[in-house]
């Protein structure tokens, strides 16, 4: 009994928006003003990429900020982040960290009475800021890996993967003797399954691979890792950096079907 | 109904439902000189209303 | 055994793709490993669970406070549930979950599903219970000689 | 005399609402001692302090009004 | 069978009481001398049918004028215990409540009617003087719709009575004295009021009973001693009492500030008891009292309208009207009455006319000066 | 159904336990049951899919114990053809069905249930008896939550977009009550969106919730509902409005569930080839809101339209006045009138006494000692007859009664068995057919409130039967035959008021064939609409209104009274005297009938630079601006609405209803000419009550914005330069918010005119805030309390043009039964005034709540009160407040209620 979960690359429109932003946002008791023609905001780009998640429907009804963890974080909360939308407060908005703590859970949108896309419009508002800007954790996991051949978000090198498995692998059919023609195939070509791993493990816990491979062994799968792209995670998502985002996930895309692997095990 | 010859046209009406609404109109109806058939599905007549506790703005009992 | 157990749907595979019908299977999984009378939900669960916080790119943002803080329901949901092991089908989960449960001293465990799956097949090493507490260091060690 | 104390009741009740209820109080087969007698009135506005004190000076123990 | 007090055969027919009469001038076809006349020819006739049997005031205009002394009153008094049994029974006002508080009095009823002391006066449980208060405490809540405190009377009496030192006995075991059963033809239910009324002042250990109610002093006087003998007590008035006691105190009255005065006599203290002067007497002992009579004064005075809480009609009304109007001509800003009851039926009447006449109790119009 | 007597014995019997749909599931009940114990007809009836019998031919326990062989398995469904001149659909709702949202768990949770749930709860016929406890555990809950819009205004869980319009007040309602009914302090917690009490006298009483009642008002949405497992209570976990999460836990949570359309009746609806919406309600337009799209069909109640009760009432007799007029033609063509043999004068006969004693079966026979209490009644005086009878109800037993009072020529009758509430029309229309005055009937309720409440105790219930038999003998003697007096009918009427609800009172009237005058004080018919352009469902009003125009002037049963106004009226109902003042000189007018449709009209703010600075307008000025073309509007950037401008607040505290709808359908347009155009609408609740809430959601899309405010804290208006500066906290944000508009729309409240003439000539009352008072607020929502005189249209509350024409209409229907008659017969149960001992003093008048009593002056020159039959409902209030006697009530004086009394305890 494993879990599957095929990743489907889908096809957005991004609109890229340039601020400059200096410090955090302080919410000081300026009043907001809005006069005449509204200038071009999230607003209206909204409503071209998500029609059914059309932000100014919202009602204020709190239902989103009264199931979100993340509320309070930042002074802040789904409905109010919302509603500075709604208001074209886009550059309070960018300043602003909270949309950086949004796990994308979807719990708001989930009960939402409008069926308001809030996850997409974070992602939307990640994707505004200056990439240089967003958090560092995330940035540098993203340029890493989209930096390594591995797409491992810690820049783990290829040798350095096949080298762990290989060792690790060694190392239990030696000592269990059970295990003794267990595998942990890289690069097996028209394998079953294409197996990925959170670069987490190689890197500083390998025993805690062994416990997947155990079972995909005790179930006769026919698997593979892949030498390159076989990292899981894609932090370029988190970052909203939709390019590189892209890439990576036609990568790893890429290296399933050049190994012929019929399906592509995501263990994320 | 038949509009061109008014001669024509039944004295009776169908009321389907005996909720308030349904009561109301077929009491009317009879009131002023129509036969009504009152239709239900259920075995009692009174509909919703019947259930209610009180109703506002009054706490009238519903009853 | 009478190691009592919860587990956190994660909101990818549930609420975001698949809804309560995976939420099931995986229950059903679980249920095969550690026994039907041992498994404690938290409410709410499945699609309507919440999320732990380390999703969305949250554990590398840098805002661990707010990471912490937006996991405290996540937290009292798993005291509440009254399990010492949470399991964790979610790289992301397990490394917040662990983190909560050391931040806001719960004594409760976090595993990943596969560890259990393994632990209950008798197949999981001594190297591989990392993440297992005191009560489940010593269950089913698979070739104890092999502890580094 | 047996020992327990039976007060003789009477009451008067509304047409639209108490005596309906006690009507109900029928249907629904509610139990309650038998030294109880209504009188029906159209409305309990028609009840006049005399009535209450004829019930009394008839030897009623209690008068009740309905409506 | 003792049918009058004076055998109704004298009548000369003369007419004087029908001339006198206030209800004949109002209620079509109502004459004592046709009554007295029709029951020569048929002593138990249509008399015993009729509502005219329950009109009559008892008010006494009649008897007292009589050249040869016949007691109209008593006379249709006598007659009135017939009809009861025929089922021919009087319009009671105020859908009788009064007279079922009388009978309920008759029986073994616990009375709170002394609670209305406190706070108005001092009072003891046994002593010299008992002072006989009458239904004020339950006409109390029943006319308050006319923004009437009937209380107040026997408040004030008792503060008057408390202010010459004297510390009164009030019981509230005292019942009903039954002149309204009596003068309604139920003389049972009067005797039984009667016994207990005695019974319980002589418990009291009073020597003198002092009525502030004109109807329970003449009924006393008059009446119970055919039931209970002579009374063991002695019978006072409250006015007589106090023209005799609030000269020798040191009670002085303030000055009035009521205008011009009048005085209505009522019935039982005037012609029926023959007290015509004390209450004139009590109201000049107010300094600068402006007093005038009005024309039809002591014994011409004009019955209030309504006796013993039955067929109050639009006859009563008419006459209750005149009287008001009666001391509207002279002047008067305010009409003294010294009866509870009179002072009802002329509030009562004033309610629902527009004349612009005070109806003011005697003893608060002492008090108030005090 | 016929010989069922509703004794109850088929439930007592029966086997099969079911779960009790009346109850909302609470309770159980049997597979032979009434549905409550008031239902009518009072009949048990076999649920036959959990019948053991018909499903598998054995049981039938029910029909052997049945004393009244009632019971006949072998019914069978059958078809009926109608003929039928039109059809009028008043099917109803069903509630919304809250399974299907995880995040409450209502399924789930014992102690999470539905509002419908908290009406049986709360009711004295509940499945408690009226005692407030939770499921789960039967305890007495100290706090309850109620969580509004569930199953309404949300398009992703449940698709349903409208609002449900009555939850808002229904919570409101159960919260007080459960409050009431709490033996401890409750505390009770309502999480709203938009608190939409927009319906008369709903402010007042949310108002009250509030401040008197302690009711908790937090408006947020609830997300998720947790139970503790042990305790059940449950954990609600919320934001504030300025965002703040708390968490709070109840004991009982109410989902105050919205309704819907069923599948079944869209089914239905589709087989009668009628058009639904696409919230699948019955189309209308604003016009001709109870019309169908298929001729002859009408609808009414919530199948239009998610409604509340007084709407419905009214939109059931607009559909009856629309199928009266269609089918009016045929009128009286196919009912039938009774006949009666002529009456008997009793006047001076000894009493005569029947007395038959009913069995009941064994309901009454079985506990009480029957023939004792029959030969208790032959000792009574007055009595000659009696009999004994296993049901005296039956028809046999009737033609015997009736047989009996002709041979033993009985002048007077007792029925001693159940009670006069469902069996004294029966009986009294047996002695009718005998040739007795229906009044010399009585009845001794010797089964509802005897054998069946001490059936335990029947020595004693025996000796109870005999009193109540006494009493009833006594009062039978005293009893005399009364007149019903008849009174003729002007069949015509006199509709007060020229705007939309006048002239559609007068076209509903007159389309059935009656004469109708109709006053308007303006020089030209229309009232408050004149200034209208459009509904909220677009239909246009000036078009709409010169069509109605010209068929009220051109009606020939309708004559048209132009700047006239009626200056005194005299009489009842049937025959009113009216003088109308037309134009200076005086008309005299005889008429049937009242219709009072005077409208109300748009305040005149004194705030937000109104009249000082041009660029502030109200909503008929706005519409006035758009359809002269004003090129500010055009042109205008930025525009701002501000809502309840003189309405909810202290002066006024009732809601005006129309404006929030108004506002958005304006926003709308603006938005429309002009998508760049900044539109703000600055409110505190948005009512878009039912379907109106679809033109929010689209001034949403269109991006419309909605600032919310507090009555503390109220927009600030200043000029700016050009423009206006308007400041305004926002709600979310807790920040202000500055708008700079070109215009500036003021939600203007709707004012009630001088309604005091009217009132004082009618003897109408009116409410605190000066709008007319129907005679009751759910039932009777379109008369007054006085017979013969009906409302409609905003005199009785501001209301939209559908309503005001569905009242309107059911004005004319209610009038239309009276009308109708040639005569009307008054029930001989009435009061009157012996003149000669009246005092006049007007007690009386002051206590008949039906001003059916008044001090007159006599022909002597005396004031005396009278009686108006006609208007006299017989409760006897001026009896009572009578000093003298002199008034009394037919019936029901003081010795024939006395006389029970002084019977009722001789044992």
């Amino acid at each position: 009994m494993v879990l599957l979960f095929v990743e489907k690359p889908i096809e957005r429109r991004i609109t890229v928006y340039i601020y400059f932003l200096e410090g955090k946002m302080i919410m000081a008791e300026v009043a907001i003003k809005l006069e005449g023609k509204s200038k071009r905001s999230f607003l209206d780009d909204i409503k071209e990429i998500v029609p059914a998640g059309n932000l100014s429907l919202c009602l204020t009804c709190g239902l989103c900020s009264s199931g979100c963890p993340a509320t309070g974080l930042f002074d802040m909360d789904p409905r109010k982040f919302l509603r500075m939308l709604v208001l074209g407060m886009d550059e309070e908005v960018m300043k602003s960290d909270w949309p950086w703590t949004c796990t994308m859970c979807q719990r708001c949108v989930y009960v939402c009475p409008m069926k308001i896309d809030i996850p997409q419009l974070v992602f939307n508002v990640r994707a505004a800021r200056p990439r240089d800007q967003r958090p560092k954790g995330i940035r540098g996991s993203c340029d890493a890996a989209v930096n390594s051949e591995s797409c491992s978000a810690m820049g783990t090198p290829v040798e350095d993967f096949i080298f762990v498995v290989n060792d690790v692998l060694e190392e239990y059919r030696a000592a269990q003797p059970e295990f003794a023609d267990m595998v942990a195939p890289i690069d097996k070509v028209g394998a079953e399954f294409f197996v990925n791993q959170n670069s987490r493990e190689p890197m500083t816990e390998p025993d805690e691979m062994v416990p997947l491979w155990k079972i995909l062994h005790l179930a006769g799968v026919d698997w593979t890792y892949s030498s390159k792209a076989w990292a899981a995670e894609n932090y370029c998502l988190f970052l909203a950096d939709n390019e590189n985002w892209e890439t990576l996930v036609r990568r790893k895309a890429a290296q399933a079907d050049a190994l012929g692997v019929k399906t592509y095990l995501n263990t994320e | 109904m038949n509009a061109e010859n008014p001669q024509n046209v039944q004295g009776s009406v169908m009321v389907v439902g005996s909720g308030i609404a349904g009561m109301q109109t077929a009491l009317d109806l009879a009131d002023s000189g129509f036969y009504v058939y009152l239709v239900e599905k259920s075995p009692s007549i009174g509909g919703v209303m019947a259930q209610l506790d009180k109703t506002f703005p009054t706490n009238d009992c519903a009853m | 055994m009478k190691i009592k157990f919860t587990v956190q749907d994660p909101c990818q595979i549930v609420r975001k793709s698949f809804g309560d019908a995976i939420a099931e299977d995986f229950r059903y999984a679980i249920k095969q490993a550690i026994g039907e009378e041992n498994l404690l939900e938290m409410s709410p669960n499945k699609s309507n669970n919440y999320c732990c916080g380390g999703g969305g790119g949250f554990l590398q943002s840098g805002f661990k406070d707010q990471r912490l803080e937006y996991g405290r329901i996540k937290d009292e949901q798993i005291k509440a549930s009254g399990a010492t092991y949470c399991i964790a089908g979610c790289h992301n989960c397990h490394a917040q979950i662990h983190e909560l449960s050391h931040h806001f001293g719960g004594h409760y465990n976090v595993v990943h599903f596969w560890t259990i799956l393994a632990l209950s097949l008798g197949i999981l090493g001594p190297n591989e219970r990392v993440y297992l507490g005191d009560d489940l260091k010593d269950v089913n060690v698979f070739h104890p000689e092999t502890a580094i | 005399m047996s020992g327990e104390f039976k007060p003789k009741i009477i009451a008067f009740a509304c047409n639209w609402c108490a005596y309906s209820a006690a009507d109900l109080a029928g249907v629904s087969r509610f139990q309650y001692p038998p030294n109880l007698r209504i009188i029906r009135v159209m409305c309990s506005g028609r009840i006049n302090p005399n009535f209450i004190l004829k019930g009394f000076q008839n030897g009623a123990d209690g008068v009740l009004v309905a409506g | 069978m003792q049918l009058t007090k004076q055998q109704i055969d004298y009548c000369m027919e003369c007419g004087v009481c029908t001339g006198s009469c206030p209800i004949s001038q109002e209620r079509p076809g109502f004459s004592p001398r046709q009554m007295i006349k029709r029951t020569l020819v048929e002593p138990d006739g249509n008399i015993l049918q009729s509502d005219d049997v329950w009109a009559c005031l008892s008010c006494s205009r009649c008897s007292d004028r009589c050249p040869v002394g016949i007691d109209f009153p008593e006379f249709i008094r006598s007659y009135r215990q017939k009809a009861k049994v025929l089922a021919n029974l009087p319009k009671e006002s105020h859908h009788g409540i009064f007279q079922t508080i009388t009978t309920i009095q008759s029986g073994t009823l616990h009375q709170n009617r002394t609670a209305w002391t406190a706070g108005a006066g001092t009072i003891k449980e046994k002593g010299e003087y008992f002072y006989f208060v009458g239904c004020a405490p339950f006409h109390n809540p029943v006319f308050k719709y006319l923004d009437l405190n009937v209380i107040d009377i026997p408040k004030n009496i008792l503060k008057i009575l408390n202010a010459l030192g004297i510390e009164p006995v009030i019981s509230n075991d005292e019942r009903c004295c039954g002149h309204d059963s009596y003068w309604g033809g139920n003389e049972e239910l009067f005797a039984k009021l009667a016994r207990k009324n005695v019974e319980t002042i002589v418990a009291s250990g009073a020597k003198t009973v002092i009525f502030g109610c004109p109807e329970g002093y003449a009924t006393f006087k008059e009446h119970y001693p055919a039931i209970v003998g002579d009374l063991p007590f002695e019978i006072r008035h409250i006015s007589e009492f106090l023209v005799e006691k609030l000269p020798a105190s040191e009670i002085t009255l303030k000055k009035s500030v009521n205008g011009t005065v009048t005085f209505h006599d009522p019935c039982r203290l005037g012609r029926r008891m023959g007290m015509y002067e004390q209450p004139r007497q009590l109201i000049n002992m107010v300094p600068d009292t402006v007093f005038k009579e009005m024309d039809n004064n002591r014994q011409n005075a004009v019955c209030c309208g309504t006796t013993a809480w039955m067929e109050c009609s639009s006859c009563s009304k008419t006459m209750q009207t005149k009287r008001l109007m009666e001391a509207k001509q002279i002047g008067a800003q305010t009409i003294i009455t010294a009866c509870p009851k009179c002072q009802i039926h002329l509030t009562c009447a004033k309610s629902n006319t527009d004349i612009d006449v005070e109806v003011k109790d005697l003893y608060a119009y002492l008090a108030e000066q005090l | 159904m016929d010989k069922c007597i509703a004794c109850g014995e088929c439930a007592e019997k029966c086997p099969k336990k079911v779960t009790d749909t009346f109850n909302a599931g609470l309770a159980k009940r049997k597979a032979i049951y009434v549905e409550y114990p008031q239902a009518v007809p009072l009949k048990y009836a076999i649920d036959a899919p959990n019948c053991i019998y018909l499903k598998n031919g054995k049981c039938g326990f029910c029909a052997k114990v049945c004393p009244a062989q009632a019971i006949d398995f072998e019914q069978k469904e059958k078809t009926v053809r109608l003929q039928v001149g039109s059809v009028i659909l008043a099917p109803g709702f069903s509630a919304f069905d809250p399974q299907k949202l995880d995040t409450y768990q209502y399924s789930q949770y014992q102690n999470v249930i539905t509002s419908l749930e908290m009406e049986r709860i709360l009711s004295a016929t509940g499945p408690y008896h009226g005692h407030l406890v939770r499921p789960s555990d039967k305890k007495e809950p100290s706090k309850i939550a109620w969580l509004q819009c569930i199953g309404s205004r949300d398009i992703n869980r449940c698709d349903h977009g409208y609002c449900s319009s009555v939850c808002c007040m229904y919570a409101v309602k159960e919260a007080v009550i459960a409050k009431e009914h709490s033996p401890v302090a409750l505390d009770t917690a309502i999480f709203y969106m938009d608190m939409r009490t927009y319906g008369k006298e709903f402010e007042s009483y949310y108002q009250r919730a509030k401040d008197e009642k302690g009711v908790r008002f937090i408006r947020t949405r609830v997300h998720t509902i947790v139970e503790n497992r042990e305790t059940k209570d449950l954990s609600l976990r919320y934001v504030d409005e300025n965002g703040k999460a708390l968490e709070e836990t109840f004991d009982l949570v109410v989902l105050s569930v919205g309704m819907e359309t069923s599948k079944e009746l869209a089914a239905f609806a589709g087989r009668l080839e009628i058009e639904l919406n696409a919230d699948n309600f019955a189309k209308t337009d604003c016009f001709s809101p109870v019309k169908t799209s298929r001729d002859g069909i009408y609808v009414c109640g919530a199948f239009q339209e998610p409604k509340d009760i007084p709407y419905s009432v009214m939109e059931a007799s607009a559909a009856a006045c629309w199928a009266e007029a269609d089918l009016a033609t045929s009128r009286g063509t196919l009912t039938k009138t009774k006949t009666f043999p002529v009456e008997k004068n009793i006047t001076d006969e000894e009493a005569r006494i029947g007395v038959f004693v009913c069995n009941c079966g064994t309901n009454i026979g079985g506990i009480v000692n029957v023939p004792a209490v029959a030969e208790m009644a032959r000792t009574l005086p007055g009595v000659t007859y009696v009999e004994e009878n296993l049901f005296t109800c039956s028809q046999d037993s009737q033609d015997k009664i009736k047989d009996i009072i002709l041979k033993k020529g009985l002048n007077r009758v007792v029925v001693a068995a159940c009670t006069p509430r469902t069996h004294e029309a029966l009986f009294q229309e047996t002695l009718r057919d005998a040739g007795l005055n229906k009044y010399l009937f009585e009845m001794a309720n010797i089964r509802n409130q005897c054998s069946w409440v001490h059936s335990k105790e029947k020595d004693e219930a025996t000796a109870k039967a005999k009193d109540l038999v006494r009493m009833a003998v006594a009062r039978t003697r005293l009893i005399t035959s009364l007149g019903q007096p008849t009174i003729s009918v002007e069949p015509s009427a006199l509709v007060i008021g020229g705007g939309i609800a006048g002239m559609t009172s007068a076209l509903g009237l007159a389309d059935q064939g009656y004469a109708v005058h109709l006053v308007e004080k303006q020089e030209r018919l229309g009232g408050i609409a004149l200034g209208l352009l459009n509904t909220w469902k677009g239909d246009n009003v000036p078009e709409k209104l010169a069509e109605m125009t010209k068929r009220v002037t051109t009606h020939s049963l309708i004559n048209v009274y132009t700047g006239a106004t009626v200056k005194a009226s005299t009489g009842f109902i049937g025959n009113f005297e009216t003088t109308l003042s037309v134009k200076g000189s005086d008309r005299l007018l005889k008429h049937g009938a009242v219709i009072v449709a005077t409208g109300a009209q748009e305040h005149v703010p004194q705030e937000y630079l109104y009249g000082q600075n041009n660029r502030v307008l109200t909503h008929l000025e706005l519409d006035r601006a758009i359809s002269s073309d004003d090129p500010r509007l055009p042109a205008a950037d930025a525009v701002a609405f501000i809502q309840c401008v003189g309405s909810r607040e202290s002066k006024r505290p009732y809601c005006s209803k129309v404006c929030c709808t108004h506002s958005i359908k304006s926003a709308v347009r603006f938005k429309k000419i002009n998508p760049e155009a900044q539109v703000f609408v600055i409110y505190r609740d948005i009512r878009t009550y039912g379907q109106r809430e679809l033109l929010y959601r689209e001034a949403r899309e269109k991006g419309v914005i909605f600032i919310r405010y507090d009555l503390e804290r109220k927009p600030e208006v200043k000029n700016d330069g050009d423009r206006l500066a308007i400041t305004v906290k926002d709600h979310i944000l807790g920040r202000d918010i500055e708008i700079h508009a070109d215009l500036l729309i003021l939600a203007a409240a709707i004012v009630p005119r001088d309604n005091e003439v009217l009132a004082q000539m009618f003897k109408l009352s009116c409410n605190s805030d000066n709008f007319f008072n129907e005679a009751h607020a759910k039932l009777r929502p379109v008369e007054f309390a006085t017979a013969g005189i009906f409302l409609a249209g905003m005199a009785h509350y501001p209301k939209p043009i559908e309503e005001s024409i569905a009242q309107a209409a059911a004005a004319a229907s209610r009038a239309a039964v009276t009308l109708s008659k040639d005569r009307i017969t008054v029930e001989g149960v009435v009061s009157y005034v012996k003149e000669f001992m009246c005092r006049g003093c007007g007690e009386c008048e002051r206590a008949c709540p039906f001003n059916a009593i008044s001090v007159q002056e006599t022909d002597k020159a005396m004031l005396a009160a009278v009686v108006k039959e006609a208007l006299c409902k017989g409760c006897g209030m001026c009896a009572v407040a009578c000093p003298t006697g002199a008034a009394s009530v037919h019936h029901f004086d003081d010795r024939e209620v006395l006389t029970m009394v002084e019977t009722a305890f001789e044992y």
